[in-house]
Order: C-alpha cells, then structure tokens, then sequence
C-alpha cells in the first residue's frame, strides 16, 4: 500500500512537474495570443478587448506568483526547448533571475494595461496599440525566460519592432520623427548585438545561459582573451542603446513624445529594462563575472555605468517639460543596475538586481502620475505643477513617494537599493563609487523636490482652482504602484521580497 | 512588544490619517477630524514604556527581522528619558491643536487632521531616533522625523512657510545625504548595530571623513551654528504647537546622534573643532537673537544657543572618551530640560495673546515666568540642576568650556528679557478663551518642565546636583542679574541708537543669494553642456540622414535608369550573354 | 560525339525554352506578353529538372514533388499576375472586348 | 531517344515559339495553351505520372482560363515595339535589324554555352541509385510523392501553400469589394450542365484527394477540381449552387492555420518541426490535406474571381 501510495504521490509529483515545465511556453504564448485576439477586434469593442487584456494580464501575474516558489525555494528550472535552427534551439527555462524580470513585467504589465485603458478611453486606433501593447509583453516575458543567446536575441528584436508602432502611436510628424530615432537608434544596437552574438556563436558554439557564466565562453577567455573582449564590447554596446548608456541614449527623451502608457512601457516594464536585463545576463551568465573581471572589461563598464548616472541627472536638472525630466532620470537611474553588477561583489550584485524591480515601480509611478497630469489638467511642464497637491491630491501624493523613492530616501525602495549598493560599494575595491552616489542622491533631490515643493506648497498666492476628479481607471494603478514602492521598503527583508530574491541570484552568480 | 508599540502606532495612526484625505468629502472631515482628538493618546504608548520597562536591556529590546532590513529597537539608559520627553512635548502638542475648542479662522493652512498627522509621524520618527539598535533603523527614523517635520513648517501655506520649509528641506536632504554616506561607512567598516558604531568609526579606513559627514549632517538637525539656518525661519513659520516639537525633540535627535556615534578612542582635532564651533556658535545666537521683534524667532534663536552649548558639551566625550558617561547624563538630563522648558514656552505664545478669566491668565503669566527662569538657570528650576551636571561633567577636562558656560545663561537671561519686551507686540490679544485643552496640555508641559529634569538628575548617579551653597545659588544668580542691569542699560540706550536689524535666520539671507549665484552659474553650464550635447548628437543624427539621402540618391539615379523595361532587359542581356561568352572561353582554355 | 540520351535531349530543351521566355520576357513592353514569356520561361527550368530527374531507371520522386510545387507556385504568380494587370489596365479596357460574344 | 522524344521536344520549342512570338495577346495564349498540353505528355514521357496530372489541372486547365480571360479582356497590345512606321524610310533597316536581331544573338549564345554546360555536367553526375521508399521509412502514407511532399518536402509544401494563401490575399487586397455579384448567365445550356457536373466534380475532386495517400493525386489535383468546379458555376451564373464567394477568406485561412497547427505539433512532442510520431502520421496528414484542398481551391478560385472583368458581373 505503501510503495503504491508513493508511486501515485511520485506520479502526481511528475504531473506537476510536467505542468511547470511548460508555463514558460505557456506564459509566452498567453500575450501572444492576446495580441492575436486583439488585433482584429473591432475598435468599438472596448469590453471585449479589456477583458482580453486584463485576463490574460492577470493570468500571467498568476503564474509568476505560482513559479516563485518552486524555482527559488526548492530550485526547479523549468525549461522547454524546441529546435529553431539546425544545431540551434529555441530554449524557454526559468531561473530566479529570470522570474524576477518576469514578475516585474507580469505585475505591472497588468497594472499599465488598466492605466492604459482608461488613458486611451475614446482615441482612435485602440486595437492596433493594445495589439502591439501585447506583442510587446510577449517579446519581454521571451526575453526574461531565454535560455540562450539566440532566444534572447530573438525576443530582443521582436521587442524592437513591437515598440515602433507603439512610439509612434500618434502619428504627429513628432512621433514618427522620435519614432524613427528609436527605430534607428535600436535596430542599430540589434544588429551590433547580433554581430557579437553571431561571432559568439561561432567561436563558442551556442551559449547557454548558465550561473557563473558559460563554460565555452570562459574557455574562449582562456584561449583569445582579446577577441572575447571585443566581443564583449559588441554585446555590451549593443545593449546599451537600450539600457540608455551614455552616449547610446538619444533616443530616449525623444520617445516620451509617445502616450503615457507606452513611456511607462519604455521606462519601466519592458525597454530600457530589457537592456540592462541583458546586460546582466551577459555579464553574470554568458561571461560570468570572474571571467570578465579577467578580462578587466567590468570596470570600464563601471565607469561608463558612473558616468551615465550623474549625467543623465545633471541633464535632468535642467527640463522644463515633465515627462523628459524623468526621461533623463530613467537614464540615470537604469545604470544604477550596471554599477551594481559591475563593482564585483556580492552585496553590490544583489542592489543592481534589485534595482531592476524597485527602479521599475518607482518610475512607473512617476510617469503614471505624469500622464494624469496631463490628461486631466493637461499639466506638462513642472513650472505648470504648482499647487496641484490641492487639486489631485492623491496622484500628488503617488508623484511624491515615487520621488522619494527616486531620491533613495527611507522607507521605499530607492533606499534599499542605495543602501545596497553603497554597502557593495565599500565592499568592493571601488569606494569611490559611493560618491557617485552621493552626488546622484543629491542630484535627484536637486530636480525632483522643487516638483514635490510646487505640488504642495503654491508660491503665490493664486487661487489653486477647485480639486479634480481624477480618473480611476488611472489613478488606481499609480497608486498601487506607489505603495509597492513603499512596502517593498518597508518589507525588504521579508522572504520572497525582491531583496530575497536578488540576494539569492546574487548568491548564484559568485557560486 | 510595547517598544515597537511606541513607534508603529503613531507612524500607523499619522499614516491612516494622510490616507483619510483620501475619502470622498462628507466622510473625510467627521472621520479624520474624530481619529486626530484620538491622536494625543498615541503619545501613551512611549509614556507608559519607561515606567514600565525596568528591566535591563536585553528585556526592553525587540527584533523586527521582516521589516525593512532588518528593524531592532532598544530601551536604555539614554534613550529613556528622551522617550518620556518626546512622548510629553508631542502629545502636548497633539492636543493642543486637535483638542481646540473650535477651528480656527479658515485660512490657507492645511487642515488640522493633517498636522496631527505630521505630529505623529513626527512622533514616530523621533522615538525611533532614540530607540533605535542598529544603523538603518536609526536611519530610516532619522530620516521619518526630518521630513514629517517639513509637513510641520508648511504648514500655513504662506510665503514665509514655503520659503522656511524649501530652506528646511535643502538642509534636511543634505543632512539625510551626508548621514547616509557616513552611516554606509560606518555599516561597512562593520558598525551595522548603533552599540558597535563608535568602535567602527575609529576602525574604518575614513574616520576622518565619516566624523566630518556625521558632523555635518547631525549638526544641521541638533542647530549648530552655521547649520542652523532653518531653525529661525522655520519657527516662526510653523503653528506654536508644531514649534515646541522642533524645538524640544527634533533637535535633540540631532544631539542623540552625537552621543551614539561618540568614537571610543579619542579624537581631539574632531572633538575640539565640534566644542569651539558649537560653544561660538551659541553664543553668536544669542547676538543675533536680542535684536529679533518675533518672539518666536528669539525663542529659535535661544533654541539654537541653548544647542550650542549642550553640543559642545557633548563634544568633550569626543576628545576624552573614558568621560563618556558622565557626559552623556548631563547632555541627557539637558536636553530633556531644555526640551520641557522650551515646549513650555513656545505653547506659552498664543495663550499669553489669549483672553480668558483673570485666574488662567495670571496662571499663564506665572507658568512662563517660571519656564523662562528656569532655562536662565535660576536657583531651584531645572535649568540650574542642568548647568551644574553639564559644569560638573566639563570641569576636569575642558576648563575653557567651563569657563564658558556661565555665559550662555547670562545668554539665557538676555534672550528671555528681550522676549518679554516683544510679546506684548506680537499681536492684537483676541479675547477668546484658549480652552481647556491646550492650557492643561501646557501646564503638563510646564509642570514636567520643573519636575522631571529634578528627579532624573536625581535617580542618576552620573550626574552631580547641586547643593545650596552660596557658590551654587550665586552661579544660578549672577547671570539674571546682570542682564537685567544690562538691559536696563540698553533701554535707556535703545532710544538714542538704532540696534542694527538682523533679519531672521541671519546667515540665510546671504546663504540664498550665494546659493542663487551658484544655482545661476550651474544652469549657465548645464545649458552649455545640454546644448553641447544636444547639437553634437544632431549633428551625429544629421550627418547619418545626409549619408543615408545621399545612398538613396545615389540608388535613385542608378534605379530610373534602368527603370525603363526594354533598357534594363537589354542591359541584363548584355550581361548574360557576356557571362556566357566568358564561361565558354573559360570552360574551352580548361579543355572541354 | 555520344548519341543523345532521352533525359538529356529534354534538357537541352528546357535550356533553349527557358532561355526563350527570358529573353522575351525582358524585351517586351506588353504587359500579358510578359506573364506569358515568364509561364514559358517556367516550363523551361521545370522540363530541366523533370530532365535531371529522369536520368536513372525511376523517376526521382523529390524532384517530381519539387516539380509539382514550382507548378503550383506557377499558378500562384500567373494568377497575381493577370489580376494585377486586370487593375492596372482598368476593368473597361479592352477594346477586343466588343468583337467577342 | 526515340523519335517520339524528337518529335515532343520539337513541338516544345515551336510551341514555345508560339507563345512567345505573337504580337495579339489572344493568340500567344493560344500559343501558350498548346504548350501546356505538350508539356503533359512530355512529363508522362519522362515517366511521372504525378506531374502530368498537376500539368494537366493546373497548367492546361486553371492557368489557361485565367490567362484566356486576361487576354480577351485587356486592350490591344500597345507599346514602343510597333510603332506605326508611315514613313517607312528603308535607311532605318538596321537599327531595326539589331532590335529584332540582338535578342536573337543573346538568346543563341546564352543557350548554346548553358547547353555545353548541361551537357558536361550531366555525364559527371551519378545517376539516381539510392532509391527513396527505403530512406522514407514509416509515414504513414504509402505514395512516394504525396509522402515526399508531405514529410520530406513539407517546409517547402508549407512555403508553396503560403504563397498560394498569399496570392489569394493579395487578391482580396487589390480587388476588395468588387468580388461580389453573379455572372449573367450565358444560357441554360451551360447552367444546366453545371448543375448535372457538379456533383461528379466533387466526387471526382474528393477521389483525387483521398487517392493521394495510396496513389497519384492529393491536395493540389483536388484542389485544382474543385477550384475548376466553382469557376464553373461562376461562368455559368448557376442559381441553384450555393455562393461560396465569402467562404473564400475562411477557407484560405483554413488551409495555412491546420498546416500551422500540424507543424507545431513536432516541437510540442519533442521532435523538430513537421515532424510527427508515426503513429499519428495517417490522421495527421489526412487533416492536412483536407485542410490544404481547401485552402488551394479557395486561393485559385480567387485567382479566377480577380482576372474575371467586372463588367461580366450583373450587380
């Protein structure tokens, strides 16, 4: 009875494990066929496209939620893999690194396809925007479950080309022009991503993407350290016009031309994240992160990283118009990540990692408040934000913890990050880093306060003008995301909380 | 348990409060306005603690592992009765503004529930302060506390308030920056519990450069001179209420961060630059402060020579550590003092303004009298106990500090008769009666001002009280008494000569237009570098469309020639055939 | 000179037909005259590679089916084709269109 | 090579000749129809049964109608080849000479190297010796070329029945509404024989695919009759027949998406693309060619709608 038992518990066991094994297809395949769905739809069917959206948002969210345990309690990589090409497979697999991206993009994916539909709520062409809306998730739960370069690659250049309409989306000779530039700007990037990947390829044969890095890859190190390196800089380079480095940034103040949603797209879910995300990937599981310190490629890469977070805030310091204020702030912050991957230590490693979620939600919330300001008071420019606390006093309010946050200021997230990498900081043989961050802090403080000062406290004596309803569809996922931003504070060290999780694949890649 | 009781209600209570603005209009005002009368006994947490829990540390300490990274508070012998001094001076406060016999008149201000809400986070912030173990936490309330105190100076919405609270919040930011950076040092040289701190400080490579960031930050908070800029402006600015807790508790967290991270091993250069600063510094306040007409701006300005010194004393442990005890107690037993008394007069502002029966208004005027005279240091107040523990403490190692600290009661005694001079013209007395909520809060003030500094210094053995000897009574005496000769002569001088008008916050005017120069000349390089970089990437994007039109001409002008049918079909005929003709010639010289 | 074998016969055909259609086809102005030297010129490479397949004692079965697929694809760009030029000649152009029933 | 095979080849490239040499469209479709029916029996000559078929309903039956419907529809040839030469000057003979000439010239020696080439090369090839049924193994299907289409070649069957889908989509795109309505009809004669034919073009239609899996037919001959069958009742303006126009998109779609699915269906078992468990081939590829007959018919009977002068249509 015994052994019979234990046979159906075994057989049950493989069931499950079975399933898991294939949510990373089914995960990708959910938007996909969203996407499918919405294209077609007619443009006066609002109920059934947002059910769509929303359903298959949340199943998603579902899933991550249910992966979570299974892949970073007890260590299950659910893979799958199907051929592509003669040699080459197409490989899904979730690791913690993976899940973490995937659970960022999951949850607020969902919470931006609400936002979005009430922003977009009467404008024409809803069903091409939400159709690429959902291609676009597709190509990042891809690119945050590849297993190996090609995959990523793969997803890496669908995202490109999903993104386009989306910039574009208005149509105004404004929005082709920056839709262009970023069309220019990426698919540039694309194709010096691809050469490194091809040559790659070619010399290491294809690379899994493993913890501490990929054995061929590390032999390829050992043989021809200088064509490894070179290699690197094309992988590095290629992804940074995503990730925003400076100089391959360009294109991003451009893009926040597009609607709300989509710079919330761009900034925190999907773009600029897919950049450092692959970043992170190449340095800690293509390379390893011992190897490219042999190779002396992390520091320079620091460097840039430093360079990007302060200039990216000093530029910052001076728009006027809201929206490139934080577009430039997305700059600054996004390397954030690169500083943390590359001083070469463990605490360090963890704040990068986090900072990919908590940058993330903070900036999402910003640029949800944003978009309500705008498309309520038609606000754009942050001389125009004065006394608004008054009139919307609660997207006020979401706008001032995400500043906080920005600022690294107790209790949100930007403090766990800061706190995390200055701690890797003083940790590492780069001390000066913290004075970057430091100088940064100050920055953020330098554009982000007067904002918060003027939507509180109105200089002059004006009348503010009586409170605006503000709309639900918007204001729930700003303030959603704000409080995000002050619980995983607050509950940093909570188990399962981002730090956790971070800490953990930190822990993966210094093995 | 009643440890994170005494920090989470408040912070829960003022967070629900905020979040209650967010109700639709008719529940918004019933529901925040009853839950703020309510705020006062958030207060009572942190009252009941210190009495109730006797036992050592290990008993009153509580890990929270969950909560941020990692949150652990602690009771001890310092942080007690700062518990008990902040606790008294925030629930006075609460009530005096939440139990208010009515609104008052309808203003820009922002509405009362909010600033209960303020006070409490306020409140929360500060305990945490004290009662924090380990670093972050320290941190993190540090930081609660400066910027729930920024609610608090804004509170009026005038042009005064905004322009205390943008100075206020400048200064708080780089406190909170230079904080950071040094408790970052701190945490990795391996200090992350606040009882490991000060060996940390001395064993990390940057002892110098945490000392100086610590000295920054924590000075900006505790009002040294010349990092007090905010502490005028920001005084007058904000409601009494609101007053008496920046001047009775924050500033003190200020001065707890001092003694917390006080380097065991002794640092002279740090420890003397700290005390000349300080002590110069107090007594700089003082000039500045007679010449003031708001009594609150006097009252700041006391505030920040009464900081002065108590810094400066506390800046002795930095240069002789084995003092550290000693020191420590009288620094405390001070600052609880100076809180009480200065809570005391600050709420004293609008009650003596206030009408009320001849009884409460003769009970007003003799409670203040007995506040003032006790931060002079008059013989049986609190404050001369307080002068003679801090004499006490100094006398063997800092004779020159001793020296000094006569002066500041003489200081004292200046400051308080020029606030007498100016609270009769302060304001028009309205003859509403201030109500039984704030008057009782205040004579708890008051009454705990005269009592519990006594019985603290008391039940200490660290520190000395004093006996009635004619040397002591004479030290508590001399000081008035020369001021009131002093200002005697002054009066009499005053009409002749013009005292020079300093304008509140003295070093701030300056301060801002040096800071609006450099803000100046930073844009003017910001532009140059964004139009630097601006028109470099457009020529980087320009000269890519030019190569790209230019391609595409170039294709275009291949293309339309050989855009006719016929044209191009004979060309690629010709080619063909050629290709062929070759192939044959090749294949024929190989041998076919 | 070897004598000609069956298979190699029809490929030289299929040259010169093939050749023929390209030929004709890039030297003609005439819209229809060009789909149908394209078609000719279809026939032609499809007779070669019949041709090559034929060369053993079975017909090689995957050059038929490739022969079936270029016949299909044939119709696919001949049909495209006509209907293209239906459009751009317009639905009302013809002018033989009266002298047939 | 027997003089059949002389004879064939000749009549090829005189046909060709024929196709290609007139001036009037009529008659180089003329031309062109001729060829295709020389063309089937050269395939049966060359011994593939398979292609002669495909030749016949594809080359010589749909190809055929379309063009014939395409030449008498169009207008007369124009065009810088025959400019009306009045003045008939005789001291232009030779730029004439060379345009009539050149291409001529070209064609020669174009053909005469490829043919040098053709003719080395294939004495160094080896002739076919492995023979395919024993590499196929188990498909499930017995005929060699539906199984070498369906398993070996099926990337390629895939891409074909695309461009067929594609070519009927780009006709939907071009001629959009102008689909709808009926032919007048040509007589009763014709209605009548329709009707009588139509339930044998179906039969006929639904042999040939079935046929595909144990002999010569499958989904392109199917497809090709039952395409036939609705240009039929089309032409002939047959009332009684159900009106498929708007079938035509759905049954396009059909075809490519069970393709789609049936090649999925190899990773999601673990094997590579169009790939499938043995077991499962017999269904699997039934359901395909269903699916593509479908998909084949709709995208030529579209083919027919588009080239079908819209003025022939009774609103």
């Amino acid at each position: 009875m015994v052994t019979a038992e234990a046979t159906l518990q075994g057989s049950l066991h493989e069931t499950l494990g079975g399933i898991i094994s294939w949510l990373p297809l089914v995960m990708v395949l959910i938007s996909l066929v969203a996407a499918a769905a919405i294209f077609p739809l007619a443009e006066g069917r609002v109920g059934t496209r947002s059910a769509i959206n929303i359903t298959a948002a949340a199943v998603k969210v579902a899933l991550v939620a249910a992966l979570v345990p299974p892949v970073v309690a007890d260590g299950v990589r659910p893979e799958v893999s199907m051929p592509l090409l003669p040699g080459i497979d197409l490989v899904l697999r979730v690791d913690p690194l993976a899940l973490f991206f995937a659970g960022l993009s999951a949850i607020l994916w969902l919470l931006t396809t609400i936002y979005a539909i009430g922003y977009l709520e009467g404008s024409p062409h809803r069903s091409r925007f939400f159709g690429f809306f959902s291609l676009c998730v597709t190509a990042t739960v891809g690119i945050s479950f590849s297993g190996n370069l090609i995959t990523f690659l793969v997803f890496y250049e669908l995202l490109t080309v999903a993104t386009y309409p989306l910039v574009a989306h208005r149509g105004t000779p404004k929005a082709l022009h920056a839709a262009r530039i970023y069309l220019r700007y990426t698919l540039t990037g694309g194709l010096v991503l691809l050469t490194g990947v091809v040559w790659l390829t070619m010399l290491a044969g294809p690379v899994d993407f493993a913890e501490g890095g990929a054995e061929s890859v590390a032999e390829l190190a050992q043989a021809s350290p200088q064509v490894a390196t070179l290699i690197f800089v094309l992988l590095i380079g290629g992804l940074g016009v995503k990730a925003a480095l400076v100089p391959l940034h360009g294109w991003l103040p451009l893009a926040m031309i597009a609607p709300a949603p989509v710079s919330a797209l761009l900034h925190a879910v999907a773009v600029v994240k897919a950049g450092v995300f692959g970043i992170v990937r190449m340095v800690d599981d293509v390379y390893g992160i011992e190897v490219a310190d042999q190779l002396g490629v992390l520091t320079p890469l620091l460097v840039v990283a430093a360079v990007t977070v302060v200039y990216g805030s000093l530029r910052a310091l001076r728009q006027s118009d809201l929206k490139r204020r934080l577009a430039y702030s997305t700059v600054s912050q996004v390397s954030y990540v690169v500083l943390g991957i590359s001083m070469l230590d463990i605490t360090a490693t963890a704040g990068g990692v986090v900072h990919l979620v908590h940058q993330g939600i903070m900036k999402i919330t910003l640029f949800f408040c944003a978009g309500l300001f705008a498309e309520t008071l038609g606000v754009h420019r942050v001389e125009d934000t004065r006394g608004l606390g008054r009139r919307m006093p609660l997207t006020s309010a979401a706008f001032t913890v995400g500043a906080v946050g920005m600022i690294g200021l107790p209790p949100t997230a930007g403090f766990i990050s800061k706190w995390q990498l200055g701690q890797g900081a003083l940790a590492s043989e780069h001390s000066w880093v913290l004075g970057v961050l430091v100088l940064s802090s100050l920055l953020n403080a330098a554009y982000f306060l007067p904002v918060v000062i003027r939507l509180w406290a109105p200089v002059d004596a004006a009348q503010p003008g009586s409170p605006v309803r503000e709309p639900r569809m918007l204001m729930v996922p700003a303030v959603t995301t704000a409080a995000f931003t002050a619980l995983v504070g607050l509950g940093a060290s909570l188990p399962f909380a981002p730090l956790r999780v971070a800490e953990f694949i930190a822990e993966g890649v210094f093995g | 348990m009643l440890l994170l009781l005494c920090c989470a209600l408040p912070l829960l209570l003022g967070g629900l409060l905020l979040a209650g603005r967010a109700l639709p209009e008719p529940h918004r005002g019933q529901v925040t306005t009853t839950a703020a009368r309510l705020a006062p006994f958030a207060a009572l947490p942190a009252l009941i603690l210190p009495v109730a829990a006797r036992g050592g540390p290990e008993q009153s300490a509580v890990e929270v592992p969950g909560l941020l990274l990692g949150t652990s508070l602690i009771l001890d012998e310092t942080s007690r009765p700062l518990v008990v001094l902040t606790a008294l001076l925030h629930a006075a406060a609460l009530a005096t503004i939440a139990w208010r016999p009515a609104p008052g008149p309808r203003d820009r201000s922002l509405p009362m529930p909010v600033l209960s809400a303020f006070l409490l986070l306020c409140l929360g912030g500060t305990l945490g302060v004290f009662l924090a173990a380990d670093l972050v936490t320290f941190y993190v309330a540090f930081a609660v506390m400066s910027f729930a105190a920024a609610g608090l100076v804004i509170h009026h919405l005038d042009r005064a308030a905004v322009r205390a609270t943008r100075v206020y919040l400048v200064l708080s930011v780089l406190s909170e920056t230079a904080l950071l950076a040094a408790v970052l040092m701190v945490g990795a040289a391996g200090g992350l519990r606040l009882a490991e701190s000060p060996a940390a400080v001395v064993g990390s490579d940057h002892t110098g450069l945490i000392l100086a960031l610590l000295g920054f930050g924590l000075g900006i908070k505790a009002g040294v001179v010349p990092l007090h800029l905010w502490l005028p402006l920001a005084h007058p600015a904000a409601p009494p209420a609101a007053s008496a807790v920046l001047s009775g508790a924050l500033v003190t967290a200020g001065l707890l961060g001092f003694l917390r991270f006080s380097p065991e091993v002794a640092q002279p250069g740090a420890g003397a630059a700290l005390m000349v600063v300080a002590a110069a510094g107090g007594l700089f306040a003082v000039a500045v402060g007679v010449l003031q007409t708001d009594p609150k701006v006097v009252l700041a300005y006391s505030t920040v020579s009464q900081m002065g010194l108590v810094t400066a004393v506390a800046a002795v442990a930095v240069v002789e550590p084995s003092l550290a005890g000693k020191v420590t107690a009288a620094v405390v037993v001070y600052a609880v003092h100076h809180g009480l008394v200065k809570g005391a007069l600050f709420l004293a502002v609008p009650l003596l303004s206030a009408g009320g029966s001849r009884l409460v208004r003769g009970a007003v005027a003799a409670g203040t009298l007995l506040a003032g005279l006790s931060l002079v240091g008059a013989p049986l107040t609190t404050g001369w106990a307080a002068k003679y523990a801090t004499k006490d403490a100094v006398a063997a190692d800092a004779p020159a500090l001793e020296s000094v600290l006569p002066f500041f009661a003489l200081g004292s005694a200046l400051l308080m008769v020029r606030l007498v001079r100016v609270l009769p013209a302060a304001g028009a007395r309205n003859a509403r009666n201030p109500g039984a909520g704030p008057l009782g809060a205040w004579a708890v003030i008051v009454l705990g001002g005269a009592a519990v500094p006594w019985w603290m210094a008391a039940s200490s053995p660290e520190v000395s009280t004093p006996g009635f000897d004619a040397a002591a009574v004479g030290e508590g005496l001399w000081p008035p008494a020369v001021a009131a000769v002093l200002s005697v002569v002054a009066i009499l001088v005053g009409h002749r000569i013009s005292p020079p008008a300093v304008p509140a916050g003295d070093l701030v005017v300056p301060a801002e237009s040096a800071v609006a120069q450099a803000t100046d000349a930073t844009d003017r390089g910001l532009r140059t570098l964004g139009r630097a970089a601006d028109s470099a990437a457009e020529a980087w994007r320009q000269g890519w469309s030019r190569a790209a039109a230019a391609a595409r001409a170039l294709g275009q002008r291949a293309d339309s020639g050989l855009e006719d049918w016929i044209r191009s079909g004979a060309v690629l005929l010709a080619l063909l055939a050629a290709g062929s003709l070759l192939v044959l010639i090749g294949s024929g010289g190989g041998g076919g | 000179m070897m004598p000609l074998a069956a298979d190699q016969w029809y490929g030289l055909i299929g040259i010169a037909v093939a050749v023929a259609g390209l030929v004709r086809l890039v030297t003609v102005q005439d819209l229809v005259a060009r789909l149908v030297s394209l078609n000719v010129m279809g026939v032609g490479s499809l007779l070669l590679i019949m041709a090559v397949a034929s060369r053993g004692a079975e017909v090689d079965p995957l050059l038929s089916a490739l022969v079936i697929t270029g016949l299909v694809i044939t119709v696919a760009f001949t049909g495209l084709g006509a209907v293209l030029i239906r459009r751009l000649e317009g639905p009302d152009g013809g002018a033989e269109e009266d002298e047939l029933p | 090579m027997t003089v059949v095979d002389l004879a064939l080849g000749l009549a090829v490239v005189v046909t060709a000749g024929a196709a290609l040499l007139p001036r009037r469209r009529m008659t180089m479709v003329m031309g062109f129809l001729v060829m295709a029916v020389i063309m089937a029996l050269v395939w049966l000559r060359l011994g593939s049964v398979d292609v002669a078929l495909a030749e016949t309903a594809l080359g010589t039956g749909l190809l055929s109608a379309i063009l014939v419907l395409l030449a008498r529809g169009g207008p007369a040839p124009q065009g810088p080849e025959e400019p009306p030469r009045d003045d008939g000057a005789a001291g232009r003979w030779l730029p004439r000479l060379a345009r009539a000439g050149a291409p001529v010239l070209a064609w020669a020696v174009v053909t005469g190297v490829f043919m040098k080439v053709w003719l080395e090369v294939e004495r160094l090839l080896p002739a076919w010796e492995e023979t395919l049924p024993a590499a196929m193994g188990p498909t499930g299907v017995e005929h060699e070329v539906t199984a070498v289409l369906l398993t070996f070649r099926s990337y390629d069957t895939l891409l074909e029945s695309a461009v067929l889908m594609l070519a009927g989509v780009a006709v939907l795109a071009v001629t959009g509404t102008e689909l709808g309505g009926r032919t007048a009809s040509p007589g009763t004669t014709m209605s009548w024989w329709t009707r009588v034919s139509a339930p044998a073009l179906v039969v006929v239609g639904l042999w040939l695919l079935f046929a595909g899996s144990s002999g010569s037919g499958g989904a392109f001959q199917a497809g090709a009759v039952l395409a036939g069958l609705m240009m039929l009742a089309d032409a002939s303006g047959a009332r009684s027949l159900p009106d498929l126009r708007r079938a035509m998109p759905w049954g396009l779609a059909a075809g490519v998406l069970v393709f789609l699915a049936a090649a999925a269906l190899g990773p999601m078992t673990g094997r590579g693309w169009l790939d499938w468990e043995p077991s499962w081939g017999f269904p699997v590829i039934l359901t395909v060619e269903i699916a593509l007959t479908v998909g084949i018919a709709a995208a030529l009977h579209l083919l027919y709608l588009g080239v079908r002068a819209r003025r022939e249509v009774v609103a």
